[in-house]
Order: structure tokens, then C-alpha cells, then sequence
């Protein structure tokens, strides 16, 4: 179980992100890449899809990584750490790298470049076992553009090709439920977490990194230009976001849900909803609804938990 | 940033070595107000290292050690969630 | 640039409004008969990073679409900008460069440097962005475009989401502390 | 100039152009420099003033998918995209264009990855220029606007019945705010006038067997079928450009002559630059060197004769390349030196811009007296002034 | 509720596939598309991936063909499909079309085109709510390349890309749960069927055709080839899987998971696997592996279904 | 002939060779006709006798991105596909040659879509003649496997660093049975020897940051630079092909020279179709006829010097391109104009073949004379005999 | 097949109409054994009609009225099939 | 087709192994010193459809690769096709044309036509398939290969799947037929 002070010390004075990236004031990414990517407990190299954490980080001749870090485009970075990952893996059978070093291989990409575009590479990989650790960084648009619709968008934002408008009130669909997909895809570790809960997080991440195959992160993170809050109250917001029971903090083991946080039930959805811009245009009746919808997604969720045929894996 | 290359200079596809390249200073993109620390109510408890985005919190080992202010954007995410108190955004 | 062609540079941070004014010139010249052309530079940067807009206006259609090389004005939005983002590129003695500051900030180059206390101006006037008080001041400044159809366009433009008045007033000021 | 004039960005006035074109359907990915267009537009349905559907599909590979099935279906489509959205839809590109779908698709140009980066270049148009499809290239945002106007016209006319690309330089006429004049809605809507195809999908009553699978015994006829469509493009474009100068007053042609008559050297270049070549042209005829421009509007299809004709006077021609095939012929050298091959003309050619790279009118004089490198505009290799 | 009379009657004496193409000798695909086209109440357009199906049934200059037919490429055939639907959907508000007769969009696809190049398509129409029947036809591999392992070819088979051999047992991977991936996606209809329970494949594809939105049917299509047994066994064959609970028959109504078949229980896998070839290789520890398998998840679909917070949704 | 010779098809020999060359990663996705060389290398792999790993990856795109991985990672890769294939990986072919990584594909060359065809042209290679990656078509199976051992030596190059392809003509080579000499299995593999990337992703104590964003400022240098590794392909081929020869006692080189010598028309063609033009030239010497065959084997990169030298002594050539861009110039045509132009030699150009169609010798009296029509084997328009 | 047609005769897109597009006769696929039904056994339950992938099995209205020996390939399976045994394989 | 070159035709079902038998004849072909090539041709078709696979034979170096147009001999592998398949084209009065069949089935060519009951000389000798049994034949009536090296590469080829014995016997059986 990783401690805050065990993060920093795993990263022996270099942080695998450093400063000096040029992602906005207050941009909720780096907290999720450096908290995951320090809770490990063994070098990685990080392949990057597309998207504002790749863009800002690698202007060249410049980078803001200290770890090994791979990028090709925007839908395939699970393929393309399928090829990392098939690599290490022969080469340590054949004697090209060293039996007792396994380095971890970790995808970060946004909700659009796993939700999306990237989801069908990432479908492959899991479909074939790849040992990965595939983490979403789910802002719920695609920010790097200017803030379009994602297949993560939640019902009823307003986004540039979503806006409300006379006749719109945002997005009409329901987002999907990628961390349900990443599931019935049968992967040995799936988990839902926001770097608000940084040592849920970082759990999670731990146990990710030691699944017997591919492992899917789907953390939610917070975009203060896309969501439109300021910059400063980025954690805050991501808390709402679980207290509301609108983002559900859980992990599926082997098939096995377990929630990892349970909120206290009262608090409204709209204490997630009013701080962000891209909400504001909802009138009661919307903000209604979508309480209804957050409600109905939870008790589903707390009946998969719960119910009498999927034990509740012990917590660990 | 330094002298721009001539396109002989450069590595095969345009790979960066971290140790080689030059570092971006963005402390600049601050728009008037940077993190002060007083140290005396710091607990240490690093949740400003941890929520920093430009990784601007500098630490000595595991002990708060003050700002970067060459990358520290002026987010005022630290001050925000700084336990104590301890983090205020003055002028610059 | 040619003789009757004017480029104006804009330095300011994502989110001060650079591209608005950049914008807001040109369609203020486009009122009064002249042909212009107005864009930003894009690149990864995000809000809070340094960016550049462009205003080109000519007396003749525009046709050429590279980016200004040698501006005739420089207008900076933002004095701690003065160093780091290249305001000096381009620029010569015969420059204007227009800075929104009480006095100049060190680093600015050799050229016709002339301070604007927009902030200040802004905050006074109710205008709330120092954009439109440095709008003022270029318009001023080049003795073009006119005060009114600057002000109709501004009101036209940004009246939506600012207090028309204020804008005015914004606009007034800075024209006022350069005339 | 006039009070009707906007002051609007090449993305804004095609956005502008498809509100009055008001399609049925819009199948869309995002990707800058494109976002501006299909976001323009969808505030545009949002605020109910454009009627027909914008689909947010996940990828351009479905966006271009989507816009075959709906504009097969019988419903008039447009898209938009760029770069690696257009790499990611080729496949699909080459298949709208034989199964004859009148797709109209704005094109914001963009350098191809890699490296990533989001400014203008053409390689992202030379990709697919083998793949049937019609490809007009504009100069600025007036002519943006212009050309998407004009483009269900061409694409859906009987005799052509081919995807047509409006292309603009990414940035530089997309981001680029200048004096617009746009029609009113209604002679829009007159001009463009009502959609059809031969065989809508959705008809039952009349089934249709589309995309078939073709043997040896057929191919070939199927594909010179569709060069057919191409070569009737030329004509056909000619015909609308002049039904829609009618109401506009501005020419538009397959390829524009600049100060062409008795320039010894005659540049060619496509789309942004040729403005600023113009500007290159003046100052030189100023100082009395006979030079002229050659723009290609059109570059599919690719108006051999009036090509040929322009140029065959000519002592030079040096052709500008926004696009580059390592180990080969950049692809509008390679064109004009078939079109002009056996004429005696002196050819050369630069490739200049790749991935946003400035050329300057100042440029000119080099590029014309052949003094320029290959590269213009390399750091380490500057033109000579 | 469909009978068979009933969808003899539905055709007119047309029947939407004619015979005349060229699909192999005893081929289980057109059973299942005819079946599927004679229940649906309504006229249909089809939209069909690359494939056996496809390549077979349209050589140019001749179709088997009697309904609207469009094939664009392998991978794309549900954004295809998106896109005729809203054609439909458009045309019909904006008077193109009458209001009163609703086409059907029916997507055929192999499995190839579905679980694996075809799957981000199908996911994105899924997210966006289309109205479209979106068939996979199941025959477990590559067929139409010549017997190509995809993420459907379960788990010990040898197919050419996953041969048998002296290092090898064929595939080494457990088959992509693509109803599973499909419910996860919240489409308001999604089942599994199998031509030879023909009656109850075309009850589902009734119900299919009437939900309110996307509807997947994921239909389990002999090859004899590809599977290697007798032609004429197809249908018995077929059987053989539902029957040994290899292929359970169930749907998922808005999430309700309901069996439409309880097979006996007592029928090995061995059943199922012994008249194939491409089983041939398999060891007794294998096939006891394959067995094991099937109970599991047969265990935990049961649980789906029967469990106390999944309300067993009325037989209709 | 002797008899180590084994009878194979192109497909088959190309599995040998990668069962020889015997690399760690093969990311594949089927597609006809590229088939039989995954499938063979498959068997090959399931029975021990290659020790590296398939990758049955789920689309082409995710081939071309998974070798990307693998080969930055460290690992020798070889891939293969044919048309649609190629066009849905042809973004990440672009990125692949431009972070130079040196993967090995098999190509077998199939027409593109639509409509839809399995049968032979070049249309799926010219596709992606822009993109910097290197083409090396064959003539027969005996070729194909003499250049898929060749290819990771010259793909592997410092000086080089980019993907390699060896194109086949698809059924006509990958499944016409042929008789082949296989190197043993030794040789090939000291031939090959290790592999190595400059910066191996998988290398934690020396971290670098590959695929990075690039603005203007270093995009057009970043290009640049690839450009000069297709320069530098040129002569590298021909060094690493000598070293080849010595072991095969077959030569193989940039372009084939076939009877150009005193010849007076010399045809130009790519891939399978020159053994067939062979055949032709040689009745036409019998006949008294002064013509050659120039055979392309390098189209990227494209040898310029060669082709210049080779063809600069003839009245004509005539280029036969089995790919058309319609609209414009076919590629080959286009790449040979861009050398030719201003030399004085007649220059004509066919296209044939497109989907499978046949081209026969008895066709190229035809050709050669100039009585053959643009489109060499439409079945309305036969070749006068 | 008919005549090959020329390429200045084909639909835009390579169109099939199905009314004016040839029949293929796959009858020639038979290795040596078609079916043949006893009809005085036959119940018209129509299973044979549903199985036939070649749609081969000839119907009057809702009757069982033989087989479209043109398409036939001769499968087997409407023989295997059939609950009553009315169908039989028989050399052709 | 040169002097020294000979291009053989092979009908068949798929599934009949045309494919197999184009191949094993050039094989034999290949190891009795000759070059050689051997294709089938590719459709939509499936199992039982008409297919065609080509031998190609020659005393040099064989370079061409397009199909063969006027073959000198065409094995028609299974009678019912006689009619169907295209048997009859590029047929002339020389071409030797050799069917799996008692006696001439309706609808074949003008042309030297041969008849060989392979089918019934396969299960005669225990070979099983008609193919090995009419390229026996096929090797009679050009008088090569030998019938060592056809049953040598046989029992190579096809000795994994079929008996050794009982292909050679088929390949007697057809050899002695013509001969
Ligand atoms: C094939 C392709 N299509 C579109 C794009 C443009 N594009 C780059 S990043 C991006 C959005 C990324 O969204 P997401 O994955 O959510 O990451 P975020 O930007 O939110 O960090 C888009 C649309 C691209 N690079 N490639
Ligand atoms: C992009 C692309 N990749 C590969 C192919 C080759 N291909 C055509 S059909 C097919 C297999 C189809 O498999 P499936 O979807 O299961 O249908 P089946 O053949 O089994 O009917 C393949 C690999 C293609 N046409 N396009
Ligand atoms: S746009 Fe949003 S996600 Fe992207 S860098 Fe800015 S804050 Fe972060
Ligand atoms: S203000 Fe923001 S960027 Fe600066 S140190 Fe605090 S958290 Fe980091
Ligand atoms: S958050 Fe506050 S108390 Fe904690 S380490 Fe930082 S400054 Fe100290
Ligand atoms: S290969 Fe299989 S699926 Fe394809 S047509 Fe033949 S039997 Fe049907
Ligand atoms: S299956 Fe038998 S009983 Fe039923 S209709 Fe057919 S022939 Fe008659
Ligand atoms: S044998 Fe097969 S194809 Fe013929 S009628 Fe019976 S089921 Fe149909
Ligand atoms: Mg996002
Ligand atoms: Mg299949």
C-alpha cells in the first residue's frame, strides 16, 4: 500500500514528468501520470497517444520526461504497446534483455483516444493478454482540438461540436461506459479512480502493474479550460465528481467488483455540475434527469458488488 | 530556447535526449501572482507536491523545500489545498 | 511591408485577449475602406502561455499569406512579456511599440516605445480588459481607423459579452492617453 | 471596400457556406485545423439554423464510411477534415470516389505525422491524389467560401458524381480572418438546388446491388468508367464556375494566370501561396523582370490543355511543391513535367513549406533567377537575396 | 412470434437471398441471413462487411440480391449503416422521405468484421443511438482469407494463423465476449442465437427490429470449411454447441439478461469439439481445460440472469 | 536446372526467408493475397522452427503501429499486407519511415478498392510513394526471397533506419509455384546478423523521448533529414546487394537493364510484368526490332542517376504504369518524366493491368510501336496486332 | 455469362440492378448427387426450405414443390434435415 | 507458346486438387531439369465451384507471367465439366485435351481428346484421388517426365496425406492407360 512519502521516494529525485511542459494552468494530467507511474515499483517506458498531454509535453527539441516515452498517433497506442510489450517479452526468452529486469509498460491516452478512436487497438490487446498497464485519462472531451464530444462526454455538456444552443441542450447520449467494456472484455484488472484520491489511485496502479496480463485505469481528470472551472479548485471538483456518485470509485478483479470508496449518498449531483461552465446552460429538469441517471448507474453497480453471486473479493 | 539546429544536427527521427535537451521555463505564463510557502506552518505533509500539475514543488528528500518558480504556472492549486494553510499566491 | 501596407503585432498570454484585438483592428480598418487581414499564432501552448496575433492592413487587397516579418507596431499586453517572447524580433528603430505599463519595463528594444497604463486605464474606465484600452492607443497612435467606427465595431463585436458603455470608455482612454 | 463584407476566417465562412448550403447530413471528426468548420456548423444546428444532422462519429475512417452510406442513401452529405484524418479515411476515399458517392468535403491542409504538427502543408491532398476524387485548392477565405458553394454542384452533377474537396491551407486561410462576401441564403439554396443519385439505397422498391465485387474480367473497365467522371469534371467545372460567377462577380477557373502574358518565367503554386507569390510577381515586373504565376486550382482533376497552354510560352517554369516524395518526384513538379514534357520548356522546381514554414514574397527573386536551393526556406540553406 | 410458415410468407415468394451465388457448399451464413431478413415485419436495406457473404454473393455483374444492398470495405460496415440511418431519419423530418414506412438498416457482418476491425465502428453507432439491426454472423475466424484466427475463434482451435503444431495447440487465447461488449454498451437490445434454433433466432430478430434503438445479434454460423465437418452436418453441428452450453441462447433486454434456452447440461464439450478438424489436435487435457471453461461461464451467465437484483424479464 | 531447387510460390519463399532471417516480432492481419506468407511463417513458428512471436493483431493499422513499437523497442520486425491493408496503416506507414524504424513488410501487391478485386496492380504501393519508406519490387519468387533477406540489412542501416517493403505482384508471384534456391539457413542468418535501433524504447537507463510534436520551427529540417536517408538508401542498396550476390551468385540492383543496349525504344516497367515484357523484347530483337526493357526494382527510392543513364541514349521510352491517378499523370510515367524531362527522348505511357487484367508479349508490339491505345488491355479497345 | 460488356456501358459505381443482372447457375457445383423428394413423405414443415443455404428448394405458396436444380449444389443438408426422411441424395 | 515451351490447363472442382496436380507435374518437370511454373487461378469460388490451375514447361528460363491463353494440353479432372468451365477456350484442333472419363462427355472442343477412367483406375489402385491418376496420363502423352521422378516427387509431395504405394500405382495406372 503505497504512502504519499513512498511515491516521492520511488522517484529518487526525478520526477518521470518534470515542470517545464506547457499543459494549461491547473491541467489535472500530471497528478494521474506521475502518481500512477510512481506507484509501480519498477521502470516503466510510457507510450503516448495524441492528445494535450502528448502534444504539451515533447515540443521538440524539448521534453518534460525523464522516463523512456513513445508516441506514433492518436488510435493506436495500445497497439503500439502491444509491439513494446510482445518485444520485451521475446527478447528476455532470447537472451536480448535480462531475465530478472521485467520493465513495465504503461499507455497513457485520453478518453478520446480510448473511448473513441483508440478503442478497437485497445480491444485487441486485452483480447490478446498483453502485459500493459493501460491508463485513460479521462477528461471527457477531446481538450487538445478545443473541447469536441467524446464518446466519455457525459449527457447534457455543452462542447464545441455538442454545443447547446436553441434547439440543443449539449450532448443528447448517455457517455459510455468504458470501464464496463474494458470488463466484459474479461481483463484481470480494471478499476475506475480520479487523482482527487490520490492513494486509491496509486493503489490501484499498484495492483494494475501487478496483474497477470493487460490492466485498464480509467481516471477521471479534470480540465479547467474544457469544464470551465478554475484552475485552482481542479481537486475539488474531481471530489464532487465521486461524492456525487457520479464517478464511481471501483476496481473488478477477475471478474469480481468491489467498490473501493462509498459515498456518503447524500450529496446532490449538482454540486458536480455548478462549478463547470460546460453544465451551466442545464435547466432543473435536466440536472433532474441526470440525477436519475447517476442513481440508477449506482445501484446497478452496488448490485454488481453486492450481489450474493459475485463474493466480495477481500480487501487487500 | 537556444539556437535553433540545421537540419544535419538532428537524431534520426527526431528522437530528444531528456539529458540533452534544454529545459522550457514557464514560469512566465504566471499572470501576476506566484506560491509562497510559510515554512513555519508546513507539515510536511507534500500534498502540494503531489497536486502541483507543472511539478513545481520542490522537496529536500521528503521535507517541503519550496517552488520552482522557473515552471510554476500560478495554478494556485497548491495554495488551495494546502492543509495548513501554509501556501498563500502573492504578487509577484 | 510596403508603403501602404501597416502590420501591427500582438504579444500577450492565451487568454488576454491578443486574437480579439487583432481582430477587432481589422474590422474597425475593414469599416473604413481598407483591406486587412487578421490571425493568431497556434501552437501547443496553452492558457497562460505567450502568444502572438496579427493585424496587416493595406490600401490595397491583401493577398500575400505569410506571417509578418518586420511589424510597424508592436503592441505588448502584457509588460512581462517584454523579454521573454520575441517582442524585439523584427523590430527597429522606427517601431512603435505600444506596451501596456506605466513606464517601460526593462528588456524592450531600441525602437519608438511608447507606455500605456491599460490596466489601470481599464480598470478606470469599467472595461475590464486592457485589450480594448491598447486598441485605443494603436488607433491613436496611427491616427486610424476613427474613433467611432471603432467603437460601433467594438460594441458590435464584443457587446454581448461586455458592457457596451465600458467598452467605449474603454476605448476613449487609451485613444485619449496617446492623443 | 463594401459594408457587406465579413470580416470571417476561411473555417468560419465555409461553416457560413454550409448553413445555406444546409445539407442533410454531416458525418465529422475533429482535427485542427478543420475544428473551427465543423464547429462553426454545429452551433449552427444547435441554434437551429442549419436543419440536417451532425453524426459525431468515432473516427475518420467512419466520418468519410458514414458520409458513402448516407449520401448513397439519397441524402445530401458533407464532412470536413485534415492531415491524419484524410491518412485515416484514405482507404475509404479511394472507394467513395468509385462508388460515384457526391460527397463534399472541406479540407483544412495540414502537414501528415510524422513528426505530429498542425500546420499547413499538402501532403495530406497529394496522399490520395490517385484516388479519384476531385481536389479544388482556394487562396484565400473569400474563395474558400466560394468554392464549397460551388462544390455540391459539381460533385452531383450526373455526368461526374464524385467527391469533391474544397482545400484551404491549414492556418493560414482557416485561422486567417479577411474580408468575406457571402450570398444570400436563399440564392444558396437556389444555386445548389435539390440532391439526388441514380440508385438511392434507401428505396426498396427499386433494390440495388452497390459495391459489388469485381473480378479480373471487370475491373479495369470499372476503374477507366470512373477516369471518365474525372475527365468530365473539367467541362463541368468550367459550367458551374460560370453559373456561379453570375451571382458573384468573382472568376473562378480550373487554373488562375497571373501577369502570365510575356513572362519569360512563369511560377506555379497552389492555394495561399499564390497570394503571396502575387506579391513576388509585382515587385519583380516592378523592377521589370518578366515573370508571372501560374495557380492550380484545380489539381484534380488536372487541367492538362489550359496547363500546357500557359506554360508552353514560357522560356521557365519553376514549380513550388507544398508536399515532398522522398526518393521521387514531388507531386506538382511531377505533374507539370508531364504536362509539359517534349515542350522545350526549362523546368524546375523547390519544395518550400513543409509543416508550416514561411515563404515570403521576398523569397521570389531567388526562386525565380534559379538561385534558390532545392529546399526553400531550410534554415541552413536561406535563399539568396 | 414468428413460425416458419410466417416467414415464408413475409417474402412474397422473394426470397432477399436468392440462390446463385457463391458461398461454399453447405455454408451456414445465408440460413441466418434469410432468417433474419423474413422477421423483421418491415422492408429492409443491407449493409454488408468484406467478407465470405459479401465476396460470395455479388460478383459483378450479378447479385443474389432482391433488397437494397451497400458494401463499402471490411472494417466500416456499422458507420456505413450510421450513416443510412440517418439519412433515413433526416429525409423523413425534411419531408425526402414518407413518414409512414420505416426501412429497416440491417448490418451483416462476420466476426472478423465485428469482434475485431469492424468493433470501434460498431461501439461508436452503439454510443450515438442509431437505429440499426446489427447482425455478426459467428463463424469463428477469417473465413473468407482462407481460415484466419480473429478474436471470435475460441480458445484451442487451429486455424492458419494459429495452426497446431509441435511448439502449439492451436489458439492460445479465450475468444472475445462480444455480447458481453455489446450489453456493455447499454444498446437496448443484444442476443445470441444460432440459425439451427431458427425459431428462436427469428423471434429475436422480431424484437431486435423493434427496439428503440441499436440492436446487436450476435449469431453463432457453421463453416464447413473452416470448421472442417461434413456439409451437410452444419445445423447439427450447431446444435451441438448450444446444446453443450459452448453457445448459450439468451438476450439482454435494457440490460436484463434473460436465457432463452436451458440446454439439458448434461452434454460434454466433446460433443461440440469431435466433428470439427480444427479440434482434431486437442489432448484430453484440452478439451477438460475447454469444458472447464464452458462451465464457467456458463455459471456466470446463469447468474446474470438469475440473479436476485437482475429481474428475470417476462417471456414474451 | 539443379536440384536444390525447391518449387515455391513467392508467398511460400517469403515465409522461408523469415523463418531464416528469423525475426522477434510479426505483427500481421490477413488479407489476401499476403496470406500465404503469414500463414507459412505461422506454421513455421507453431512447429519451432522460427522462435519469434506473431502478433495476430486486430486491424492493419495496429500491424504497422504494434512493429513500430517492437522495432524502437528493440526487436527485429517483419510484417506483411497487400491493398486494403496498406491503405488503413498508410497514416502509420508515414510515421513509421519518419521515426525511422527499420521493420521488413512483405508486400503483396493487390489492387485497391473499390470495387473490390484481389488480384494484382501496384495501386496499394503508389498509395504511399509519398510517405519515405523504401519499395523494392521483384520479379519472380527467386527475387522475392534474394530481397526479403537483403531487406533488413539495408532497412537496418544507420546511414538508412527506415521500413523496407519488397513488392510482389500479388497471385501472379505470391502464388504462381516457381523454382527457388534458398540459401541455408546459416547463411541467412550471419547475412542479417544482430539488430539494433539507436535508441531502444525498452532501454530504462538511457530514456529518450521519441515521436515528439514539432511546430514550424523544425518540422521542414526534421523532413529534411528523412529525405536523406532515402538518399542514402541508394547506395546502400547497391553495397548491400553486392554483398548478397556473393553469397547467391544472383545480381540484383536498383534498376534492370535488359537488352537496352542499341536499343531504340526502351520499355520501363515495374514488378512481374517485366519478365513478361522480356519475353516480347526478345521476339522483337528476333525480329529485328532495337528494344529494351528498363526494370524499375528500386521505385523508392527512386535511382534517378540510373534511369537517366539508362534511358538517355533512347529515341523513345514508354512507361508502363500498373496503377493509374486519375485525374493525372500515372505514377511511373510521372517519376520518369521528372528524370527525362529536357533530355530529347520521346517519353509515351500505358496503363495496364489494373485489377488483374493481363498483359501479354504479344501485346507489346503495340506499345512499342505506338499503336497501342492509353488503357493497354480494356477489352473495347484491343491492342492492334 | 453473357457478353462482357465495355466500360462505356457499365452504371456509375458498378451499380447491380438486380432485375437486369444474369442468373449464376451453381447447379454445376453437384459432385455427382442431387437431391430428390418422395413427396407422398413430404409434410411441408418447410425445414428443408429454411436450411437450404443455396435457396434452392422450390415453394408454392407454403408447399414443398421440389428443387431449383439450376442453384443446387448439392449439400446434403435438406436430406439430413428432413424429419421424415423424404429426402434422399441420388446420383445425377 | 515458344517451341520449347509447353503450358497444360487443369479443370477440376475445388477441392479435386487441380492446384496439387499443376504443381506435382512441375515439380517433376523442375527435378528432370527443365524449368518450370505452376499457378491456379483465383475467384470468389468456393468448395465445389469450376477452378482452373496451369502447368508451365520449358527448356529455358521462364520468364513471363501472364496466363496461359493456348494451352497444349488441357486435363479436364472431372467430366461434368466439359461443358461449364470454359474447357473449350484457346482449344485448337492440336491441343491434346485429356478427361477423367470413360468416354467423351457432350460438349467438349474439336481436339485431340483422350479419355482416361481415372476415377475408376484411382479406386482400382487404391490412390484414392483421379488427379495423381491423369498426370500419370498427362506424363504418357507428352512422354515426360519420367515415371521415376513423377512417383519420386509424389511420394514427397502427397506421401504424408496418401500411401506411397497406392499413388505410385495411380500414377502407373494412368501412365500405362495412355502409353
Ligand atoms: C487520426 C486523427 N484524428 C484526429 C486527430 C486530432 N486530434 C489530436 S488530439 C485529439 C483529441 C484528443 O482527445 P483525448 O484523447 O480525449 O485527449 P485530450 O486532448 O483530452 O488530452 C484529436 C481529435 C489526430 N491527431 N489524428
Ligand atoms: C482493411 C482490410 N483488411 C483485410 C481485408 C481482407 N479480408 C477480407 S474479408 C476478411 C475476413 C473476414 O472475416 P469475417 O469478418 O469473419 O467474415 P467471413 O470471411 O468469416 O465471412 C479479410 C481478412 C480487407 N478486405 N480489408
Ligand atoms: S485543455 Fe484541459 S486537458 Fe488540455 S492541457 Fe488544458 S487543462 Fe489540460
Ligand atoms: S501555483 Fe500551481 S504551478 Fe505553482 S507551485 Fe502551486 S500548484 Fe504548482
Ligand atoms: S501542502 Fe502545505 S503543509 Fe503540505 S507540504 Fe505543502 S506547504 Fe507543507
Ligand atoms: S469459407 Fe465457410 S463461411 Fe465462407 S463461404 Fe465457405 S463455408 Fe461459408
Ligand atoms: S423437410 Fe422434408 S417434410 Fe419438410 S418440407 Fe422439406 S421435404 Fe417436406
Ligand atoms: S442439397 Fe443443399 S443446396 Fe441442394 S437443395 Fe438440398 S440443401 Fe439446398
Ligand atoms: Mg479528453
Ligand atoms: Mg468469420
Amino acid at each position: 500500500m503505497s504512502r504519499l512519502k513512498t511515491l516521492v521516494r520511488e522517484q529518487h529525485g526525478v520526477q518521470p514528468l518534470a515542470g517545464g511542459h506547457s499543459l494549461c494552468q491547473g491541467c489535472g494530467i500530471p497528478v494521474v501520470v506521475r502518481t500512477v507511474l510512481g506507484s509501480l515499483h519498477r521502470p516503466a517506458v510510457v507510450v503516448n497517444a495524441t492528445g494535450c498531454l502528448e502534444v504539451a509535453t515533447t515540443r521538440f527539441p524539448t521534453t518534460a520526461w525523464n522516463v523512456p516515452w513513445l508516441h506514433v498517433a492518436f488510435e493506436n497506442a495500445a497497439a503500439v504497446a502491444s509491439g513494446v510489450e510482445t518485444a520485451q517479452r521475446v527478447l528476455r526468452r532470447r537472451n536480448g534483455l535480462p531475465q530478472d529486469a521485467e520493465v513495465a509498460v504503461v499507455v497513457f491516452a485520453g478518453d478520446g483516444g480510448t473511448y473513441d478512436i483508440g478503442l478497437q487497438a485497445l480491444s485487441g490487446a486485452l483480447e490478446r493478454g498483453h502485459r500493459l498497464l493501460y491508463v485513460c485519462y479521462d477528461n471527457e472531451a477531446y481538450m487538445n482540438t478545443g473541447v469536441q464530444r467524446s464518446g466519455a462526454t457525459p449527457y447534457g455538456a455543452s462542447t464545441t461540436t455538442s454545443p447547446s444552443g436553441l434547439d440543443s441542450f449539449g450532448k443528447a447520449q448517455q457517455r459510455k461506459d468504458m470501464t464496463a467494456i474494458a470488463v466484459a472484455h474479461g481483463a484481470p484488472y480494471v478499476a475506475q479512480a480520479c487523482s482527487a484520491f490520490w492513494f486509491d489511485l496509486a493503489r490501484k496502479a499498484e495492483r494494475a502493474a501487478a496483474a497477470n496480463g493487460p490492466a485498464f485505469l480509467n481516471v477521471l481528470s479534470d480540465c479547467p479550460v474544457g469544464w470551465g472551472h478554475e484552475a485552482r479548485l481542479g481537486p475539488r471538483v474531481l471530489s464532487a465528481a465521486v461524492e456525487t456518485r457520479f464517478w464511481p470509485l471501483y476496481e473488478v478483479v477477475d471478474g469480481e467488483y468491489r467498490l473501493t470508496y462509498r459515498p456518503p449518498g447524500d450529496v446532490p449531483v449538482a454540486e458536480w455540475l455548478s462549478p463547470q461552465k460546460r453544465f451551466a446552460h442545464l435547466q432543473p429538469p435536466q440536472v433532474e434527469e441526470i440525477q436519475r441517471q447517476v442513481d440508477a448507474d449506482w445501484e446497478r453497480l452496488v448490485s454488481r458488488c453486492d450481489g450474493d453471486h459475485f463474493r466480495n473479493a477481500a480487501a487487500s | 530556447m537556444g539556437a535553433l539546429r540545421a537540419w544535419q544536427e538532428l537524431e534520426p527521427g527526431g528522437t530528444v535526449v531528456r539529458a540533452e535537451a534544454e529545459r522550457v521555463r514557464t514560469g512566465g505564463w504566471r499572470t501576476g501572482l506566484r506560491p509562497e510557502a510559510e515554512l513555519a506552518r508546513c507539515v510536511d505533509c507534500l500534498l502540494c507536491w503531489l497536486y502541483c500539475p507543472d511539478s513545481a514543488v520542490v522537496l529536500d528528500g521528503t521535507t517541503f523545500a519550496g517552488f520552482d518558480l522557473d515552471v510554476c504556472k500560478g495554478c494556485e492549486i497548491c495554495a488551495e489545498m494546502c492543509p495548513t494553510g501554509a501556501i498563500e499566491m502573492v504578487a509577484e | 511591408m510596403s508603403a501602404t501596407t501597416t502590420e501591427i503585432r500582438w504579444h500577450a498570454r492565451a487568454g488576454q485577449g491578443a486574437k480579439t484585438a487583432a481582430h477587432l483592428l481589422a474590422l474597425a480598418f475593414l469599416r473604413s475602406g481598407r483591406s486587412v487581414q487578421a490571425f493568431p499564432e497556434y501552437g501547443p501552448e496553452r492558457r497562460g502561455a505567450p502568444v502572438r496575433a496579427y493585424t496587416r492592413v493595406s490600401d490595397r487587397p491583401i493577398r500575400r499569406h505569410d506571417s509578418v516579418v518586420s511589424p510597424d507596431v508592436v503592441v505588448v499586453l502584457d509588460p512581462s512579456l517584454a523579454q521573454e517572447a520575441g517582442v524585439a524580433e523584427g523590430v527597429g528603430p522606427e517601431t512603435l511599440v505600444l506596451v501596456n505599463a506605466d513606464e517601460p519595463p526593462p528588456g524592450l528594444p531600441q525602437a519608438r516605445v511608447l507606455c500605456v497604463p491599460a490596466a489601470r486605464l481599464a480598470e478606470a474606465s469599467g472595461a475590464r480588459f486592457a485589450n480594448v484600452v491598447m486598441i485605443g492607443a494603436v488607433a491613436a497612435a496611427l491616427g486610424e481607423p476613427p474613433l467611432e467606427t471603432l467603437e460601433e465595431q467594438a460594441r458590435g463585436l464584443l457587446g454581448g459579452k461586455s458592457d457596451p458603455a465600458a467598452l467605449t470608455a474603454g476605448i476613449e482612454e487609451g485613444h485619449a492617453w496617446v492623443r | 471596400m463594401s459594408a457587406a463584407l465579413e470580416l470571417l476566417t476561411g473555417g468560419e465562412a465555409v461553416a457560413h457556406a454550409m448553413r445555406q448550403i444546409d445539407p442533410d447530413v454531416v458525418p465529422v471528426y475533429p482535427i485542427t485545423p478543420q475544428t473551427p468548420i465543423i464547429q462553426g456548423f454545429a452551433k449552427f444546428v444547435a441554434d437551429g439554423q442549419a436543419h440536417g444532422e451532425l453524426v459525431d462519429v468515432e473516427s475518420e475512417h467512419s466520418a468519410m464510411s458514414a458520409a458513402i452510406g448516407s449520401a448513397l442513401a439519397g441524402a445530401r452529405t458533407m464532412t470536413a477534415t485534415s492531415s491524419q484524418g484524410l491518412a485515416l479515411m484514405a482507404e475509404v476515399v479511394y472507394i467513395a470516389a468509385a462508388m460515384r458517392a457526391p460527397i463534399v468535403m472541406a479540407l483544412g491542409n495540414r502537414a501528415l505525422s510524422g513528426p505530429i504538427n498542425i500546420h499547413c502543408d499538402h501532403s495530406d491532398s497529394m496522399l490520395i491524389r490517385d484516388s479519384g476524387v476531385a481536389q479544388l485548392f482556394v487562396e484565400n477565405a473569400q474563395e474558400a467560401y466560394d468554392m464549397t458553394v460551388l462544390a455540391p454542384r459539381l460533385a452531383e452533377r450526373p455526368d461526374v458524381l464524385l467527391p469533391v474537396l474544397v482545400c484551404q491551407d491549414g492556418f493560414t486561410i482557416t485561422h486567417s480572418a479577411e474580408p468575406v462576401e457571402l450570398l444570400p441564403d436563399e440564392s444558396v439554396r437556389r444555386f445548389v438546388g435539390d440532391y439526388a443519385v441514380p440508385h438511392a439505397v434507401l428505396d426498396v422498391a427499386a433494390p440495388a446491388t452497390q459495391g459489388p465485387f469485381a473480378m479480373p474480367d471487370y475491373y479495369f473497365e470499372l476503374r477507366r468508367a470512373q477516369v471518365a467522371a474525372l475527365e468530365a469534371a473539367l467541362p463541368a467545372f468550367d459550367e458551374v464556375a460560370f453559373e456561379l460567377t453570375r451571382l458573384t462577380g468573382r472568376p473562378l477557373a480550373a487554373v488562375e494566370r497571373y501577369r502570365v502574358e510575356g513572362a519569360r518565367t512563369v511560377v506555379v503554386a497552389l492555394g495561399s501561396t499564390a497570394g503571396t507569390v502575387k506579391e513576388g510577381v509585382d515587385a519583380l515586373r516592378d523592377a521589370g523582370e518578366p515573370v508571372g504565376l501560374l495557380r492550380v486550382v484545380s489539381f484534380r482533376p488536372f487541367p492538362r490543355a489550359a496547363v500546357a497552354e500557359a506554360l508552353g510560352d514560357a522560356d521557365a517554369v519553376v514549380v513550388l511543391d507544398r508536399a515532398d516524395s522522398p526518393g521521387g518526384a514531388p507531386p506538382l513538379f511531377a505533374e507539370v513535367a508531364s504536362v509539359l514534357y517534349g515542350s522545350g520548356v526549362e523546368l524546375r522546381g523547390h519544395v518550400y513549406g513543409l509543416g508550416g514554414r514561411e515563404l515570403h514574397p521576398e523569397d521570389l527573386p531567388a526562386i525565380v533567377s534559379g538561385r534558390a536551393p532545392a529546399y526553400v526556406g531550410l534554415r541552413s540553406e536561406p535563399c539568396p537575396a
